[in-house]
């Protein structure tokens, strides 16, 4: 199997993978009774009349979370070749790994000094 | 998988079809020979997880329909099939649907690079175990779509709690899986596997293999950190406008993820298929694989039904303060002291096809850094521990009001 | 082009790619121009794997799908004024036509053979591994400076963003 | 195989779109979507192009190691550009480039 084989097989499988779920909703949808009315429609409280829009405001701690995830999340882009190469690897190139992961570690300590890891 | 579609290949071209139509039709066959294992486990699945809380919690469980109860399952099937499906007026319809599909494909594509035995597998990508992390992720933005397609506001708060906390218990899930990337020297599934032949990578870091355990528990929203189904505080999470089939789907690919995980860490720190007399017949690799598995399926189901749930700031907490700094430390001091005996020429250079001599002074070496650092932690949160009992022993009044107000 | 896999996804992708695309541009709700760009962005994705770096195309889902798409769905979320705005559009036809302009300049410079060195129609059978690319990460003749300037850069936004959006009066 | 302008024509469309949105959308979280679109046109270029040259084969990943460091730069500017809009929000309560004058040198 050469490389784009195996893509193609990963392809293949992306494509069957969505469906697998969509066969029991379809064939469910055939079978299910339909009575829809405003009440059952209507969006679900507990029992309490929806007021007003849906998107109320949401708290910064949230876009704090995603933000720092997202930076060890990229930094992952260069630390899996990195790990990859590890066994192969030069001390020299090892040691600025080293230095990769420091500097990231800094920025952690940052936001925890700075209290931006408190949900609050 | 590749010799039986190679296999099949051949006999289509042979018996006079067209070349791409035979590769298309042996593709297609080994794709279901793949995702039937999942999809076959995932109705078991169900089975097994009630039968198992409900011996913990002292109760029998299902046990009408069919042999203890075996067919419940299927009865479940044909009563979710008449289950009226309500989509609310307000909700995006498109992507409404669209997300129980995303949520449940997520998982069963990582099976296509779940290596079953030594040469039955779907694809042995060169990036596999990156892999299963990308695709994860579209589990996580399935999550908030399902809770703003809803259109409503208990759906939308659940995904924003279950998305940041699943986006961070993800950073020392990736940081944990450097470890064995970092061992074997390479991201295929296969290798990682190959290169534990002389120890067990359990064995090398086992404070990678127990963080990779307490954050997949979270990427998979089990006790203790199932915000995604506080049923107490938030009537059910994302998911609460779905029904019927739909909401099945979600529930299906809980499941499913939940014994996946298990099936990824046996394959990423216990050698997978190794065991004696594996090389036998690739009938005993599977069972030491299945068996591996579903030993930590079952503890992962234990710790479900014993333990209780986290507020939302102790998770975060926990995640941000200890298990991130923790990974952080485990692979630097991992990859540090195996360079340093590299160098030294105590331990072999590449993992694949080492003995267990080759590998005993690594061994030892690395299983006193990981209990160092072990002992270290836990003497942290000990004194961090009778710190906080002080606290509130002088001021209770103080300290639940404090507490209180940290609680959202 | 003949019928392969090959053309198949790259058909499938630009589907993808460019209608993802107009979907960021044209829709009027801010998240499913998210989920737009995600689409986008997946197709850019499967261009990596046509073009074997499957290690792109993993990290591409990994950043985007996995980070960027949650980032961005919070911020707006955070900054829901979308009722204030009346019009999708500012100067609609200037840009309509400076973009289609630039499109049509750009498509006659990829027609045009003007590559020195690149071979257009094939590529070399052979390329290299994830593993290289680690191993070239690090290398003092390889990407080392530029390696560590990426951590600096990303410690940087890590900081000043926490810095920026940290809310000092909750 | 797909010839290489195919691939760059394709780049530039979507480059052509990310301009359009980024001359044009009102809203600053769209027009930042926007300039991830031509971000990733430019990626889709750098990778065709390594792709294709003869050199695909060496250590010399230049294509390929410049998609990795303009994923990184793509990553930090959406971080601070979305935490900058969230605070003009918090202050201004407006998503509006053209009223959040505050930042003009």
């Amino acid at each position: 199997m050469n490389v784009l084989n195996e893509w193609a097989f990963i392809g293949m499988f992306a494509v069957l993978a969505p469906i697998f779920p969509a066969l029991p909703i379809v064939i469910a949808w055939l079978f299910r009774p339909r009575k829809p009315n405003v009440l059952k429609s209507s969006t679900y409280e507990c029992g309490v009349e929806t007021i007003g829009d849906t998107w109320v405001q949401f708290r910064v701690q949230y876009y704090i979370y995603g933000l720092i995830f997202l930076v060890f999340d990229v930094e992952m882009v260069f630390l899996f070749p990195w790990a990859a190469a590890y066994n192969e690897m030069s001390l020299f190139g090892f040691v600025a790994g080293f230095l990769f992961i420091f500097l990231l570690t800094d920025a952690l300590f940052y936001a925890w000094q700075k209290n931006a890891l408190e949900w609050k | 998988m590749d010799e039986i579609c190679t296999g099949l290949c051949r006999l289509m071209v042979d018996s006079g079809a067209d070349a791409g139509l035979a590769q298309f039709v042996s593709l297609l066959v080994g794709v279901l020979l793949v995702s039937g294992v999942p999809l076959l486990t995932v109705i078991l699945l169900i089975w097994i997880e009630r039968k198992v809380a409900a011996r913990i919690q002292d109760r029998i469980g299902p046990n009408r329909v069919g042999p203890i109860g075996l067919m419940q399952t299927f009865a479940d099937l044909l009563k979710l099939l008449g289950k009226e499906d309500i989509t609310p007026t307000a909700a995006d319809r498109l992507l409404y649907n669209v997300a129980p599909l995303v949520s449940f494909a997520s998982v069963v594509l990582i099976w296509a690079v779940v290596p079953f035995t030594p040469f039955h597998y779907g694809v042995d990508l060169e990036i596999g175990a990156l892999f299963f992390v990308a695709v994860a992720s579209f589990g996580t933005l399935a999550i908030m779509v399902a809770g703003w397609a809803s259109n409503n506001k208990y759906a939308l708060l659940g995904a924003f709690r279950v998305v940041s906390l699943l986006v961070s218990y993800e950073v020392p899930l990736v940081f944990a899986l450097l470890v064995p990337v970092l061992l074997a020297g390479s991201m295929s599934m296969l290798d990682i596997v190959n290169a534990q032949s002389g120890m067990w990578f359990v064995v090398l870091s086992p404070l990678a293999f127990i963080i990779f355990y307490i954050s997949s528990q979270a990427e998979t929203g089990r006790a203790p950190f199932d915000l995604i189904e506080a049923e107490s505080e938030l009537v059910a999470g994302f998911n609460i406008e779905y029904s019927g089939m739909k909401f099945g789907m979600f529930f299906a690919a809980e499941f499913l993820h939940v014994f996946t995980n298990g099936i990824l860490m046996a394959l990423l720190f216990f050698g997978g298929w190794m065991g004696p007399l594996y090389y036998e017949s690739p009938l005993i690799a599977f069972a030491w694989l299945g068996a591996k598995g579903g030993i930590i399926y079952l503890t992962t189901l234990w710790l479900r039904n014993t333990v209780p749930r986290l507020r939302i700031d102790q998770i975060m907490a926990f995640n941000w303060k200890c298990l991130v700094p923790l990974s952080i430390a485990n692979i630097v001091l991992v990859s540090l002291a195996l360079k340093v005996l590299q160098e030294l020429d105590m331990a072999p250079r590449q993992l694949i096809g080492a003995s267990f001599a080759d590998m005993l002074p690594a061994t030892i070496l690395l299983l006193l850094i990981n209990g160092a650092l072990t002992l270290y932690l836990l003497g942290i949160l000990r004194r961090r521990g009778k710190d906080a009992r002080r606290e509130a022993q002088a001021a209770p009044v103080q300290f639940a009001r404090a507490t209180a107000a940290t609680a959202d | 082009m003949e019928l392969n896999a090959i053309s198949i996804g790259f058909v499938v992708f630009t589907i993808f790619t460019l209608g993802g695309g107009i979907g960021v541009v044209t829709t009027r709700n801010l998240f499913q121009g998210t989920i737009w760009l995600m689409v986008s962005l997946f197709g850019v994705a499967g261009y990596f794997v046509l073009l074997s770096a499957p290690f792109l195309a993993a990290v591409q889902i990994l950043v985007y799908i996995g980070a960027i798409a949650i980032l961005i769905t919070f911020a707006v979320m955070l900054t829901r004024s979308v009722t204030r705005i009346k019009t999708r559009y500012i100067r609609l036809v200037p840009s309509l036509l400076a973009s289609l302009a630039l499109f049509l300049i750009l498509l006659l410079g990829v027609t045009m053979p003007i590559f020195g060195g690149v071979s257009p129609e094939h590529a070399p059978a052979t390329v290299a591994s994830t593993r290289d690319l680690g191993a070239a990460l690090v290398d003092e003749n390889g990407y080392v400076v530029p390696f560590l300037l990426a951590s600096v850069l990303l410690t940087g936004a890590m900081i000043g963003a926490i810095f920026i959006a940290r809310d000092d009066t909750a | 195989m797909v010839p290489l302008w195919m691939y760059l024509a394709v780049a530039a469309a979507l480059f052509s779109l990310g301009v359009f949105g980024a001359l044009s959308r009102r809203n600053a979280v769209a027009v930042l979507m926007s300039v991830e679109l031509m971000l990733n046109a430019v990626n889709i270029n750098l990778v065709a192009f390594w792709r294709y040259s003869e050199t695909s084969t060496d250590l010399l990943l230049n294509g390929y190691a410049f998609t990795a460091f303009v994923l990184i730069v793509a990553a930090a500017e959406a971080a601070v550009g979305l935490a900058i809009i969230i605070t003009v929000y918090r202050n201004r309560r407006s998503v509006i480039p053209e009223e959040a004058a505050a930042l003009k040198g």
